[in-house]
């Protein structure tokens, strides 16, 4: 075979200088730079290129741009940069590209799956649900051979590589589509100063100008694509204007916020993409106004065995011929409803291909365009069409007969030869982003097709996305749109004056539209396609009808149509003609379905942007990190924060590690780097009044220089948050809450004050990270204080439990807490966090000499335990009140209203069997509860279900320091259980027998009681 | 995503808001007084029309301050924004035109989506 | 099939709302209340709401007994369902992850897991290399910003076909004679001496003594026409599909912290969950940051589905509880009945929501699956509160 | 404060040195140690006395004044941040208490608690679009103009010190909680990348332990 046998001599937007050779279906290939896969494989004469989802027909090149509905083929076969169900209308080729057919086995030329177009009378519609169902089960033992079966391309096997990014963009005037319409709307606006972005879906601007006969149609004296050019150079040339190409509009939001996806490289061999720029951007543009100039669709015509390759839009066999340079057949039959098609059969004649005939719905045609196709010396067969076609793998040739008066075929037989059969159903508007702005249609009788109608947000279309189909016309409504556009945006702007246009081929007329075109065959053997991707026939759109699915949005569910990767661009029109036809129904009654997001799909990568891998959630760092990853801590993430969980040694465990630290902090000194925890600085004269309101307990007698532990409630009365408050001053607090609450309840409070309590005199301020805070552990702790601070006895005789201070170190201010997390004596000093990292040597320097030991969460976490200190969010769920924690001593009776005061009350609430905490006690002090077991009332499990559970473990340590495992849970009724015998049920074993304790099990050793 | 007009710092993408959900519910200051069923009408039960709705929102990644709006869920328009203890300013908005909020024929739930003929446009 | 008659003059009961729910409701009033004079109200085209528009997400590993109790119900009969209704539902038990991805999420799990147990949901831990096994696809590279460090698996959870449930119920109810009558919206409810007599509609009025209302994201809508305030607000909710691919991903996975849902249908897309919108609204749609936060932790989460691409997104209105449970429940107006609130998660409970609302109405006395989530629940403070267990609650 | 002092902190950013795109595009620098200062107060009760102490006026809404080495930025309509030299807010934070006393306000130290970060060049503009929905334009976004905003997952404060004409302008100083500097530095960096800014490895934890 010659190399691109079908590449005409001249013209199109290709480099003829250049050759481009790519892989297909395990062939080699040429073409030339500028040629989409689509045009490339026309110009070697391949149609077929993929087979259908259902019935594994043959499937050709149908459109050429992103309204294609079946020509899809996996790019690429490395693993990671594989790219399945990409349209070869548009992606474009360069050198190395390896495009492969998917959905087939072995190949794509004999395919085994084949098979099941034999058996498609008994795959219509729904044909799922009505089989399988079986005795149970029978459904999953077919449904992995259904899944292998379905699918299209397949997804890459290994982490994507490439880089995307998103941008945000406001503008005055976002036009979407760079036809003509486009390109006046843009040039119109932009020459008023208005900031303006121009998107447009493919490699080039030009829209339907560039699929024109350039020696026919001149604009301004200028061939059209030296007008696009000549429009394209002055937009570029002004800095209020954005030209972005190979950018679809996909997206229609909210208030003019509308998605853009660019494809930068896309187009590009690997090793030729520009490593700086991100492989996909997607765009998100706030638009003042919007210009809808997306052009319009062609229609198909729904006859017998329209779905062969070769059988083709008839504006799509142009575009191949003058933007590519590819003749897509040399035997060309057209087949129309509307005078489109006949500009294409003249076109495509003047370009090299024999017009095999014309056949047309319509019986009268304008007088011009049969003396035209005299001229062209091309056999017309008005009033007739075609009823069968022929051909494997490529069409070969179709039947024609004359259509009767009562609406179906008669007479005989015309069989034409032809290798492309050119069809045109009518142009349909692009209303799928003006849909998304919820925008409402009208029904246009005279189109046959819905239009925009009224708008919703603040956008306007023009040029044929609004019907209006003449080029001087599109040109004209363009600049008006612009000029619109940019004066509501509050840039006053006049029409530029559109170029004379000479040559101009006439717009459609009235289409004659058929919903389903008669073949004179029997019903049942009438196979006419209306969504060729999903391999949905009219047969099947109106099985559904029949069944009842009669609703619009049930025949699309039930038969699939419209669901594929094009959403049915070209096919949802037909659709709802059919089923309007067959409902006997208006087109406006039967309504469309919905046009959702997006325009045409866009990769989840791009929508992701650059926020993945390192950039994907902040990692939060305390300014102590480095000390603590240089001396062997690991970490667990706690909200955003990443805390040191234990420090290990070089050989040692984990679980030795965390021993080893909570002994620490009990028998010497150890230190936790709390600066995680939430802060507030709390001011102004009724910060106390508020203090009383938030928290349950009292505040107003909280002296300076003191603190106080705090219990906070949501208006449910369940807990929220707790932490220790210090009165610095008699207005001013400092305010702790726990890490991962600290934005929750900041907010929460600023809420009352902004909203609920606007009399009250408080400011809040937030000082979270203002602080660094080392906290020490232990009986040595008191030491080190002394050792680093000056100012301050820190002698836990002299400075008081719940008290706090100001001292220095070494010159520099430092805060001084004297309270205990752990149970043991602790202080924590509060530094500026420039310092924090600083004050942490100071701290391992000054302890050193009584074996100081940092220690993390877990240390941490064991030690409240002993102390059964509980932690908010692992003792509590959002369903525990102070009481189920029995901390009423903490709820004051005394004080007025506070935040879920009320609530505790309440009937549920007061309930006395409601869970309360409590501590439990293996008999085997050597088994350690899991934290989440449940317990329960019985020492054996009961084999029926459900078993009654009492409650669960929220904590369940190894304590080195009460020498045995212990455990926290909420127990129904668990104060009045105490010393108890219950269970703890575990899987795959007998429960283990536990002792209902308080939960200070530091004092209960003190006591000996454990 | 809204374009939110804070009233203190101008319009801002949605994205820097959090909402704070309806406005004037006011907290009862005699809790202690009302029965469980009119506390739990404080704390739980909220409008929820379909249609004209106060709500608050709170700017914050910007001034971190609460305000009100009134917005029409039917269609998301935004109507007003006001400050916190401002009565809501006179609106006119398009109410649903059933109570669902859908023309009473029409193929679907997001229906409305095509003019009747004889509807002006 | 189902008839598609002229709405009565009357009926003895009239279920408003033709989604999965209603018309499970119907179908079990009819099927084992003998209550076949009843007609199901829908203002548009039956399953056109959340039943419609949801990820088919199934299973039933709820922490509180009270939930183990109606969506493991629901599992039992989902499981018959195909075979009863003689309609493919496409019941497919391919088995729910949950993952955990801190210390905290894992021992919250691992108490619903143990819970399960006691309760008789089948549920199990499975540690990150187990998770691996399962589920291939997913990364469990330690080096993540939020690195898997388990999961729960139920096995017999999975997904369906949501249509074909609606149409399924439909073609049933229809066949026991119950009136299923679409493009007629419910506009006021006539009342008497505080019980029910009526309902007006876009196609006239229509007796009856009971209104089982189940419109889920329009349930305060309908309440206010009795001025019943309910607690729930209606958000939007979005899913996505991407485009069809080959098999790729084996079961149904689930992730709080990262916010993710994905599955892959038998046609071959990815069906993916979004999150809430935070706003209210009624508008079917929702913002698209949503949507790209969804596809970062996607991305994270299953590395090699970046590439794919998103075909379709979509949003319905979730109708939101305070305790992320639902309402079963008779109401102050004598014959006025409530299922809703199943905010993000009630498409599991279809047939046993349907089921245990059909005795509620049929009786006027809630079944005793039904009674702990009746609205004084909101009185007395006794909420059934699952967000923690169920904070991406599908 | 004396200088030994210095010497003992650490600034949020003191691991990353300043990085630069080509041909001067864009620059990334840590702006350390300034001082900063939230006055929250009523502006019609305390315009005077702040002005008085501060020398800069209280700016309107979104704007920033400057005085000197002093600036107030407008950051709420009760809320302003006071932008001082190193160790000058401790003694202009006394002034201030003392002189509002009465007043209902509150002063906060903040000096620690926020990281500075310029950002500099012809595309700082461009770099900034990739992370925030405010409006970058030039025709847009000023000098002296100051904004709340999201920049990619961080909050922070958006200040425009100099302007497009300027030399190396425009610059932007960027206010964001130390814990978070390093994620949007690196964002920073990323969002540079197409114009040669050089790649920026987040902090991390190097280890975790998850499992008990
Ligand atoms: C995106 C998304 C994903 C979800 N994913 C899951 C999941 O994975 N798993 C899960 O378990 N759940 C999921 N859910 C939730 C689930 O979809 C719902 O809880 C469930 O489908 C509710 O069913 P329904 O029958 O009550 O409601 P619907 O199906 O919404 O039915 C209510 C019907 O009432 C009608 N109606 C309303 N007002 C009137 C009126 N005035 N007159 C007449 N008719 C009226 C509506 O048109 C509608 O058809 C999801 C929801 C969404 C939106
Ligand atoms: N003879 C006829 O009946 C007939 C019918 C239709 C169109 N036409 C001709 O077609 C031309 C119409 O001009 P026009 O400017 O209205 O349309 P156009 O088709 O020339 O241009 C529309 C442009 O929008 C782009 N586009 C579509 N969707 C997009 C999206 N979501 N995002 C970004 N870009 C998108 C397309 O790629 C195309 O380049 C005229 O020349 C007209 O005469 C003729
Ligand atoms: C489980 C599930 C799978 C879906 N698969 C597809 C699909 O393959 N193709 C498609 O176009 N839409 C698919 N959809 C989306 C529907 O087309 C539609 O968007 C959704 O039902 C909401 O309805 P609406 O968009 O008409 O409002 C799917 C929806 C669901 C719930
Ligand atoms: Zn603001």
């Amino acid at each position: 075979m010659t190399a691109q046998p079908n590449r005409r001599a001249s013209g199109g937007l290709i480099d003829r200088s250049k050759v481009v050779r790519f892989r297909f279906d395990g062939r080699d290939f040429s073409g030339h730079p500028g040629d989409t896969l689509a045009s490339a494989l026309l110009a070697n004469d391949e149609h077929m290129v993929a087979r259908g989802f259902k019935y594994h027909r043959p499937r050709g090149i149908f459109g050429a741009g992103s309204e294609d509905p079946t020509a899809l083929v996996q790019i690429g076969s490395d693993a990671a940069r594989t790219d399945p169900n990409t349209r070869v209308t548009e992606q474009e080729i360069y050198d190395g590209l390896e495009a492969l057919a998917q959905n087939v086995w072995p190949s794509l030329k004999f395919d085994v799956g084949a098979v099941n177009d034999l058996f498609s009378a008994f795959l219509p519609a729904g044909f799922y649900y009505k089989t399988f169902m079986g005795p149970l089960g029978n459904w999953m033992a077919f449904e992995p051979f259904i899944r292998k079966a379905a699918g299209l391309g397949k997804a890459p096997g290994a982490p994507d590589p490439d880089r995307y990014e998103s941008i945000n963009r406001h503008c005055d005037v976002l036009v979407a589509g760079g036809g003509p319409a486009g390109l006046m709307a843009a040039l119109t606006a932009a020459k008023a100063g208005a900031r303006v972005i121009l998107a447009e879906e493919t490699a080039a601007l030009g829209g339907r100008l560039l699929s024109v006969d350039p020696d026919k149609v001149n604009l301004g004296d200028m061939a059209p694509t030296a007008w696009v050019e000549s429009i394209a150079a002055e937009l570029a040339g002004m800095d209020n204007v954005t030209v972005l190409t190979r950018t679809a509009a996909f997206g229609y939001y909210a208030q003019n916020f509308v998605g853009l996806w660019e494809r930068v490289s896309d187009h590009l061999a690997p090793n030729d993409q520009p490593a700086n720029l991100p492989r996909q951007r997607v765009w998100r543009v706030r638009a003042r106004e919007v210009v809808l100039a997306t052009g319009a669709v062609e229609r198909p015509l729904v006859f017998h065995e329209n779905d062969r390759p070769g059988i083709m839009l008839a504006g799509a066999a142009r575009t191949f011929t003058h933007r590519y340079g590819v003749l897509p057949g040399k035997r060309v039959l057209v087949f129309a409803n509307n005078d489109s098609a006949w500009e294409a059969a003249f076109d495509l004649q003047s370009s090299g291909a024999r017009v095999a005939g014309i056949v047309d719905l319509r019986r009268d045609i304008d007088g011009g365009l049969l003396s035209t196709a005299a001229e062209h010396g091309i056999s017309i067969h008005p009033g007739a069409a075609i009823v069968g076609t022929s051909g494997a793998q490529r069409v070969s040739g179709a039947t024609v007969r004359r259509m009767s008066d009562s609406g179906g075929v008669e007479g005989p037989v015309t069989a034409i030869e032809c290798d492309l059969l050119a069809v045109s159903g009518g142009w349909m508007p692009n209303i799928a982003l003006f849909s998304q702005s919820r925008g409402k249609l009208v029904y246009d009788e005279d189109l046959s097709a819905f239009r925009p109608g009224q708008s919703w947000q603040k956008e306007r279309s023009a040029g044929s996305a609004a019907a209006t189909f003449d080029l001087d016309g599109c040109l004209k409504e363009g600049a008006r749109a612009g000029a619109d556009a940019a004066s509501k945006a509050g840039i006053p702007a006049k029409a530029e004056r559109p170029p004379k246009v000479e040559g101009a081929e006439r717009p459609q007329g009235t289409p004659r539209v058929i919903p389903e075109i008669p073949s004179g065959r029997p019903r049942h053997k009438v196979r006419a396609w209306i969504d060729l991707q999903d391999d949905v026939t009219t047969k099947d759109l109106k099985l559904a009808v029949n069944e009842g699915y009669d609703s619009i949005e049930h025949a699309k569910r039930y038969t699939t149509s419209g669901m594929g990767t094009d959403q049915g661009k070209v096919a949802n029109m037909n659709a709802f003609a059919l089923v309007a036809d067959a409902l006997k129904k208006p087109i406006w009654q039967v309504g469309t379905t919905t046009y959702r997001q997006p325009w045409k799909p866009v990769t989840f990568a791009a929508m992701a942007g650059q926020h993945v891998g390192d950039h994907f959630h902040p990692r939060r760092v305390t300014p102590m990190h480095d000390w603590h990853k240089s001396n062997g801590a690991v970490f667990e993430p706690v909200g955003d924060w990443l805390r040191a969980r234990a420090y290990q040694r070089p050989g040692e465990s984990f679980e030795a590690a965390v021993r080893r630290e909570s002994l620490a902090a009990r028998e010497s000194v150890a230190a936790l780097d709390a600066s995680t925890l939430g802060k507030i600085d709390i001011r102004g004269k009724d910060a106390r009044t508020f203090l009383n309101r938030v928290y349950t307990n009292a505040w107003s007698k909280l002296a300076p220089g003191k603190a106080r532990y705090g219990l906070m409630l949501g208006e449910d009365g369940m807990v929220m948050d707790d932490g220790v408050t210090a009165c610095l001053a008699d207005d001013h607090f400092h305010m702790t809450t726990t890490t991962g609450g600290a934005a929750r309840v900041l907010t929460h409070l600023e809420d009352y004050i902004q909203t609920e309590w606007t009399d009250l005199e408080v400011y809040m301020t937030t000082v979270t990270e203002e602080w660094a805070v080392a906290s020490l552990s232990g009986p040595d702790s008191w030491r080190v204080v002394a050792e680093l601070c000056d100012g301050i006895d820190p002698d836990p005789e002299k400075f008081e439990f719940m008290s706090h201070t100001t001292a220095t170190i070494d010159g520099v201010p430092v805060r001084v807490f004297r309270i205990s997390f752990t149970g043991a004596l602790a202080y924590e000093i509060n530094i500026a966090a420039d310092y924090g990292a600083w004050l942490w040597d100071k701290v391992m320097e000054a302890g050193q000499p009584y074996g100081i030991q940092p220690y993390g969460t877990e240390a941490m976490h064991l030690l409240r335990a002993e102390k059964g200190f509980v932690i908010v969010g692992q003792e509590t769920d959002g369903t525990v009140t102070p009481a189920d924690l029995r901390m009423d001593w903490i709820v004051s009776k005394a004080k007025g209203d506070f935040i879920g005061k009320r609530s505790l009350s309440r009937s549920d609430t007061v309930r006395t069997d409601r869970k309360q905490l409590v501590g439990l006690l293996t008999e085997d002090p050597t088994l350690m509860l899991e934290e989440g077991a449940h317990v329960i009332a019985t020492a054996t499990e009961p084999a029926e279900k459900p078993v009654p559970m009492l409650g669960h473990v929220t904590s369940s340590y190894d304590s080195p320091t009460i020498g045995r495992s212990i455990a926290m849970a909420m127990v129904e009724s668990g104060g009045a259980r105490m010393g108890e015998r219950l269970w703890v049920s575990r899987k795959g074993g007998t429960p283990i027998p536990v002792k209902v304790t308080e939960t200070d099990f530091l004092k209960m050793r003190e006591d000996g009681d454990v | 995503m809204f374009l939110i007009t804070c009233p203190y710092c101008g319009t801002r993408d949605q994205s820097e808001f959090s909402n704070a959900g309806e406005a004037h519910v006011a907290r009862p200051a005699n809790g202690e007084e009302l029965t469980d069923e009119q506390w739990a009408d404080f704390v739980f039960l909220r409008n929820n029309p379909k249609g004209l709705f106060a709500e608050r929102w709170v700017h914050t990644a910007g001034c971190r301050r609460f305000f009100n709006m009134l917005r029409n869920t039917a269609t998301d328009e935004i109507l007003a924004v006001y400050e916190i203890g401002a009565k809501p300013p006179k609106v006119t908005t398009v109410e649903p035109a059933t109570p669902s909020g859908e023309a009473p024929i029409g193929s679907g739930n997001d229906a409305v989506k095509v003019m009747r003929p004889e509807e002006p446009k | 099939m189902w008839r598609n008659p002229e709405p009565k003059p009357g009926y003895d009961a009239v279920v408003i709302g033709g989604g999965g729910h209603g018309l499970a409701t119907a179908y079990y009033l009819a099927k084992e209340h003998g209550m076949t004079n009843i007609a199901v109200i829908e203002k548009g085209w039956i399953g056109g709401g959340n039943s419609g528009r949801n990820t088919t997400i199934i299973r039933s590993n709820y922490l509180f007994d009270e939930s183990a109790a109606i969506y493991n119900h629901a599992l039992q009969l989902w499981t018959t369902l195909g075979r009863e209704l003689n309609y493919n539902i496409m019941m497919s038990h391919r088995g729910v992850l949950n993952l955990a991805h801190d210390e905290g999420e894992g021992r919250g799990l691992k108490r619903r897991v143990e819970a399960n147990r006691l309760n008789g949901v089948d549920s199990e831990w499975l540690d990150a290399k187990q998770v691996k096994e399962f589920c291939p696809v997913i990364n469990i590279s330690q080096d993540i910003r939020y690195p898997v460090l388990g999961a729960t698996l139920q096995r017999s959870g999975g997904t369906n076909r949501h249509d074909a449930v609606v149409w399924g119920y439909a073609r049933a109810c229809s066949a026991m004679g119950v009136d299923i009558i679409q493009q007629c919206e419910v506009t006021g409810i006539k009342t008497a001496k505080g019980a029910v007599t009526g309902v007006e509609t876009t196609r006239g009025f229509i007796k009856t003594p009971k209104v089982a209302c189940v419109t889920a994201g329009h349930t305060s809508v309908i309440a206010s026409m009795l001025d019943i305030k309910l607690p729930i607000q209606s958000h939007p909710l979005q899913a996505l599909v991407s485009e069809p691919i080959k098999p790729l991903v084996p079961c149904v996975i689930m992730s709080n912290a990262v916010h993710v849902y994905c599955s892959q249908s038998d046609k071959g897309e990815l069906v993916i969950g979004a999150g809430i919108d935070a706003h209210t609204s009624y508008t079917q749609r929702g913002s698209m940051d949503i949507i790209e936060h969804q596809m970062a932790s996607l991305c994270e989460l299953l590395p090699p589905v970046a590439r794919l691409r998103m075909m379709r997104q979509w949003g319905g209105i979730v109708d939101t509880c305070p305790d992320a449970s639902p309402i079963i429940s008779k109401t102050p107006v004598k014959g006025f009945y409530i299922n809703g609130g199943w905010g993000t998660g009630g498409w599991k409970a279809t047939p046993g929501s349907g089921h245990v609302f059909a005795w509620t109405v049929a009786k006027d006395d809630p079944h005793p699956i039904a009674a702990p989530f009746a609205l004084d629940r909101f009185h007395s403070g006794a909420l059934v509160a699952e967000h923690g267990a169920a904070a991406v609650a599908h | 404060m004396t200088d030994t002092h210095t010497a003992l902190r650490r600034s949020p950013l003191a691991h990353r040195s300043t990085i630069k795109a080509m041909e001067h595009a864009a620059r990334l620098s840590e702006v350390p140690f300034l001082g900063k200062l939230i006055l929250r107060g009523d502006p019609a009760k305390i315009a005077k006395t702040v002005t008085g102490v501060a020398g800069a006026s209280l700016p309107t809404a979104c704007r920033a004044t400057r005085k000197g080495d002093t600036a107030i930025l407008w950051t709420g309509p009760d809320e302003f941040w006071i932008v001082t030299p190193d160790n000058a807010h401790a003694a202009l934070a006394d002034k201030l208490g003392k002189a509002l006393s009465g007043i209902h306000h509150q002063v906060t130290d903040v000096s620690s608690y926020y990281a500075a970060i310029d950002l500099a060049g012809p595309k700082a503009r461009g770099m900034l679009m990739k992370l925030t929905t405010l409006d970058m334009d030039r025709s847009a976004f000023t000098e002296g103009e100051v904004a709340g905003s999201n920049f990619g997952a961080a909050q922070a404060t958006l200040w425009q010190t100099a302007s497009d004409e300027e030399k190396g302008g425009p610059v932007f100083r960027l206010f964001v909680r130390r814990s978070m500097a390093d994620y949007l530095w690196c964002l920073l960096a990323e969002a540079g990348f197409e114009w040669g800014m050089p790649r920026q490895a987040p902090l991390s934890g190097e280890t975790w332990r998850l499992e008990r």
